[in-house]
């Protein structure tokens, strides 16, 4: 075991990936220069083991600023023999192709009846919480979670990190990363030797009896801290971190609210068609005789990112909110509508 | 440029694979033999036929809604196109794609786009994986006048300029996107706009000149396979039929004398005329070619006819390579 | 009252609106020459009443295949002085401007402290079920429900369609409208004088006290049939309709629920992160003490669309697929997991 | 040009408000005062200054991540930008918007945008409106020569020829995006690519030289202004901080040599000896002109400090115009 920062873990895979496989490519924004400092060796941004002088401009690929071509060229050479990992760097930018990542990526294969696979990652971090702006803070992995034909994970550790990423090279489908930013610093235990994490399994971060929360990302240390606290309290919480929402572990979340009776979900992204919204409603329809209290979502209300240290951090998922919902949906709490821990969110 | 007469002939077969395609395809949306629509070549067989026999067989293209006559041009069977646009289990696309959305990977097609411009991405990134593999391989992107107008063709542009890709960009012009006139939505000229994205910018004036454009492809694709970067070609020509068959717009928005005057200028039949003239092939020889292309047309249908539509559970098949969770 | 078809009633708001407004204008690929029905007279396409006619190219724009400038530019000029009408035709096209949509049509008001206002309406239509391919066959509504700051309206009716598109025009806020084609030629009564509906008010389209059904856009028809069907079996079903998915009529559904005890959702969207799921969340935590039954939802699944009219159809939620979830919810059917239900849909 | 001498003056006092806004803002960033980044127009204020002058008041403007010098050289007042870098309620996005997404709609300053690219469409939106309600205003937009390889600036371009509309595209070429050297990621000349949308594309080879600037904007704005359409001006300049402030990049991807000599040629030096020479104002005239704004950017962080951070509610306000739901 070695231990390791979540973006040296990414960095890592990366660097495996590209020695286990000739045909797997970087692309994007700055890598030459190592700016999100996934592409350098781990140390120094500039030395000996820079992936520019390791793998070569063939195989090293700085771009433009022209995302909807990057990715769409990512697609068109992943169909053609490459497997490339295209970083997009922020979240916030997959939007300048979507396109190439509704009507190329998702549907070629399907469409073609299966003449080509469409081995590719795409990977971005998620800034929010760092005072960046509306423009640079988004989680938006529910609306591609809403197109079929896409994998997406969204990794919690360093060794998560590391094993998925791993597993999305390897994947003969597209992959979209959702990295937390938050994050990025957080260290962790990680193997020596090369290893990858199947996608489909969720990782039961804790166990416990009373109430299951479901973690997605940077609330998964959230839900951790939150549920050390409850066990002060006498609850015992389990926490559940599906590491991948496409696909996504169902059977794990059932099996475990089967036990508990109780859900609270705690999503980073915007409330409405959220994640949050979707585990919920499996849970409703193929666990719902288990249920012994309401399903709570925590997660960041409807409304846009502000600047202002002064109104941002108020409006993410953390301790003490789930621990609030926790806290209701075992009766410790009044059990009111939701709308007033994220108060004053707008309802809608 | 040096054409065999076998050449020659080829790319007149093809043409006309092209016409009688579409043709009984045109018909069988009116009776409804075809669900949806579909979008002809007709009138632009040259453009279609002399861009893509100037491509090598392993080379790679992708198109546009305006779908069958790319990879019919590139050699594509018509059997399975023509049972994808029925939607039968026998399909080029196992009747997943339908008529706008085709590929045929077996001839270096990577996809036909029902959404304009979306595909010249595609088609760049084939030239990127040509270039880091060194396989040689030369990539062409069909697209029209009106796609012209998408951003994405200027970042393709731009970005194969810079990677020096082995990528040709065919705009097929026909002067129409739709109902609307290129010239009411064009700014400047396109072929001009090479000119700023550091490559050159070719203008075939006379699209219905299968071998006017066969030489200008020729051009481009010699030296994207040099290593030399890309090139713009723009062709201009005319579709004959409407935007896309069945489709009835009230008014008309081409005019009567310009249509006339275009559709004087068949391809196929200026084609038939030069073969003959140059003693390439006897008027009897093209007869038989022309028979020949009608009784694979009719074979097609054949083929069509008897094939089974697909059981309802390939809508569930091939979304991903490894399927992702249980089939309930 | 006289009779309207559903694009006929579009087409009248819009002519209604642009008369009533000078700063209305229609911008759209197409547009002038009528191809997709809405800026005519509304009787043949060519004809005095003609929009280009009655309101000058200054006013009607037909525009180049450009759509990401198309959708900027009409934001910018929301934001200086227009209140604009964008036809974008398909709704599978808007991914191309899904930048506009998320970073400026949602953000620039917020992040500018309220500066400008962005009245602006978009209006796209679902082509589904018509054999129109992957390509033109989305719905996706849900993806635009995840990102705060926009409106979303989905009429079911000609009346509806008219008096919500009136509304929408008057909003000073973005307006996403996703209309059916399939309900294109569905006519309906329709009042002579101008009346526009307010948003987040919901229909409730058939009353009924054994389950409630929540339907959208095309799926309303459908559940209503059902319920018809149902009443035939002595199985009382409520239909709603939400008309506007934001602002989301809850209360509505709170309310009826809170009578029938039992909730089946219809969404023609894919199942992950749909509506449905949403309006599922939102039920599960706010009226679960009311609940006696697990919460069903009839979604298109998991896969992208199949051209073949063999493959297509089955897909998405019709008459059947309502009433056997209504069925189930009610104990008239065994209640095994939903999956079944549409069958042989991937589960994730 | 016709220019008095009170605007000259103008020009540089508005370079300088620029310079040590950048400058304290700078500051502030490496102390923790200011949360996130900010991208400083340091070395740029001939070109910003330059455009923003050849504009009326009430033309519009919009902007990218680099975002405080477009606002102070079309004349914002420096307070509330400060309170709004800082967070502050009285900033002039109540401080929701940030360094990055700055507006202000007094001034013309229809948005930054943090998003590169994206708000080229929104100028070129604002030009549709001046053109529809026929009221005479220019609109200019701003954007990087990273930038220029986003294909909505093409869109741009093709849609505003088409339309004749009254925008000026004006691309601030400080040769690099973050790290990467504009040569090697752009295919062509960034001016010459009007010529293929049909428009006039002008380079200004010398952007360190503010006259030079206002003289080729103020020709593409009066030709805007005259209902002759839009052009591209492409200003090349230099920034001489690094990408953004507190960026810390283990490799320096430029030249020493080359940063050396672009910051000898400081616009702000050069035009302050211009001034000087012409006889438009003496060394103590120009002495106290920067010492005026030295005061106003004391008093500009003095507003701030003493600014009130916005009330937690406030992160709910103003999404809609129309609020949409019970605020619980
Ligand atoms: C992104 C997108 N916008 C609009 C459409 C609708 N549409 C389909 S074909 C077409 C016209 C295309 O014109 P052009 O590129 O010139 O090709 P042509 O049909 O003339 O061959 C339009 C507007 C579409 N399919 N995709
Ligand atoms: C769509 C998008 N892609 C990438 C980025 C990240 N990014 C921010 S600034 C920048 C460089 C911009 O370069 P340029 O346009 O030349 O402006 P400059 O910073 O040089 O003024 C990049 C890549 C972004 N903000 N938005
Ligand atoms: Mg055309
Ligand atoms: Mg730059």
């Amino acid at each position: 075991m070695t231990v390791m920062s979540y973006l040296g873990a990414i960095g890592a895979a990366q660097r495996e990936a590209m020695e286990a496989d000739e045909r797997v490519v970087i692309i994007g924004e700055d890598v030459e220069a190592n700016v999100y400092g996934t592409t350098g060796a781990g140390k120094s941004r500039k030395d000996k083991g820079d992936f520019l002088e390791m793998f070569g401009a063939n195989r090293i690929r700085n771009t433009p600023i022209s995302e909807e071509v990057i990715v769409g060229a990512a697609i068109g050479a992943a169909m053609t023999g490459l497997r490339p990992i295209v970083d997009l760097s922020y979240s916030s930018f997959l939007y300048m192709a979507m396109d190439q990542f509704v009507n190329q990526a998702a549907k070629n294969r399907y469409m073609f009846g299966g003449q080509a696979s469409i081995p590719v990652v795409f990977r971005s971090a998620m800034f929010y919480g760092l005072n960046t702006g509306a423009h640079h803070s988004d989680r938006p992995y529910p609306m591609f979670m809403n197109v079929p034909g896409l994998k997406i994970i969204v990794p919690s550790n360093p060794y998560d990190a590391k094993g998925l990423l791993r597993t999305a090279v390897d994947s003969d489908d597209p992959v979209l990363t959702f990295e937390a930013c938050l994050l990025w610093g957080s260290k962790g235990e990680v193997p020596e030797e090369e290893y990858k994490i199947p996608f489909g399994q969720a990782n039961v971060a804790r166990t416990g009896d009373d109430v299951t929360v479901v973690a997605i990302s940077s609330a998964v240390p959230e839900a951790l801290a939150a549920a050390e606290t409850l066990a002060g309290e006498g609850v015992s919480v389990e926490v559940i971190d599906p590491r991948t929402l496409v696909p996504f572990d169902t059977e794990a979340v059932i099996r475990s609210v089967q036990r508990t009776g109780r859900l609270v979900i705690a999503d980073p992204a915007h409330r409405t068609c959220s994640a949050a919204a979707e585990i919920s409603a499996i849970v409703a329809e193929e666990a719902f005789e288990s249920l012994r209290a309401p399903i709570m979502r925590v997660t960041t209300p409807d409304t846009q990112i502000p600047f202002s240290p002064a109104l941002e951090k108020q409006l993410y998922p953390n301790r003490t909110k789930i621990e609030d919902a926790v806290r209701r949906v075992t009766g410790l709490m009044a059990n009111t509508l939701n709308t007033e821990l994220t108060s004053p969110a707008p309802r809608m | 440029m040096d054409l065999s007469s076998q050449n020659l002939l080829e790319m007149q077969r093809r043409m006309l694979r092209i016409r009688r395609f579409d043709e009984r395809a045109s018909k069988m949306v009116k009776r409804g033999q075809i669900p949806g629509t579909v979008h002809t070549s007709i009138g632009q067989e040259a453009q279609v036929v002399g861009a893509c026999m100037a491509l090598g067989d392993g080379d790679y293209m992708s198109g546009n809604h305006r779908s069958h006559g790319h990879p019919i041009g590139k050699g594509s069977p018509l059997g399975p196109l023509m049972a994808e646009l029925v939607g039968k289990a026998t399909g080029v696309c196992q009747g997943k794609g339908g008529s706008l959305h085709l590929a045929d990977f077996a001839v270096g097609s990577l996809g036909e786009s029902g959404i304009v411009g979306s595909s010249i991405p595609i088609a760049t990134g084939a030239a990127l994986s040509s270039k880091v593999l060194g396989n040689g391989k030369v990539s062409l992107a069909f697209f029209g006048d009106g796609a012209a107008n998408q951003g994405c063709l200027y970042e393709a542009m731009n970005i194969s300029g810079v990677w020096n890709l082995p990528v040709v960009f065919l705009c097929e012009n026909n002067q129409y996107a739709l109902s609307t006139p290129a010239h009411t939505v064009t700014s400047g000229v396109i072929a001009d706009r090479a000119a700023g994205f550091g490559m050159p910018g070719v203008r075939v004036e006379d699209g219905q000149d299968v071998l006017a454009v066969f030489e200008a492809v020729t051009t481009a694709v010699e030296r994207a396979r040099r290593g030399e970067g890309p090139s713009l070609v723009e062709v201009v020509t005319y579709r004959f039929n409407e935007h896309s068959e069945g489709l009835r717009l009230g008014t008309d928005y081409r005019d009567a004398e310009e249509k006339a005057a275009w559709v004087e200028r068949d391809p196929i039949v200026l084609f038939r005329r030069h073969l003959e003239r140059e003693g390439i092939a006897t008027a009897e020889e093209l007869d038989a070619l022309e028979a020949e292309v009608l009784a694979e047309v009719d074979e097609a249908v054949r083929f069509t006819d008897e094939s089974p539509y697909p059981d309802p559970s390939v809508a569930f098949k091939d979304l991903y390579t490894e399927p992702i969770g249980a089939i309930a």
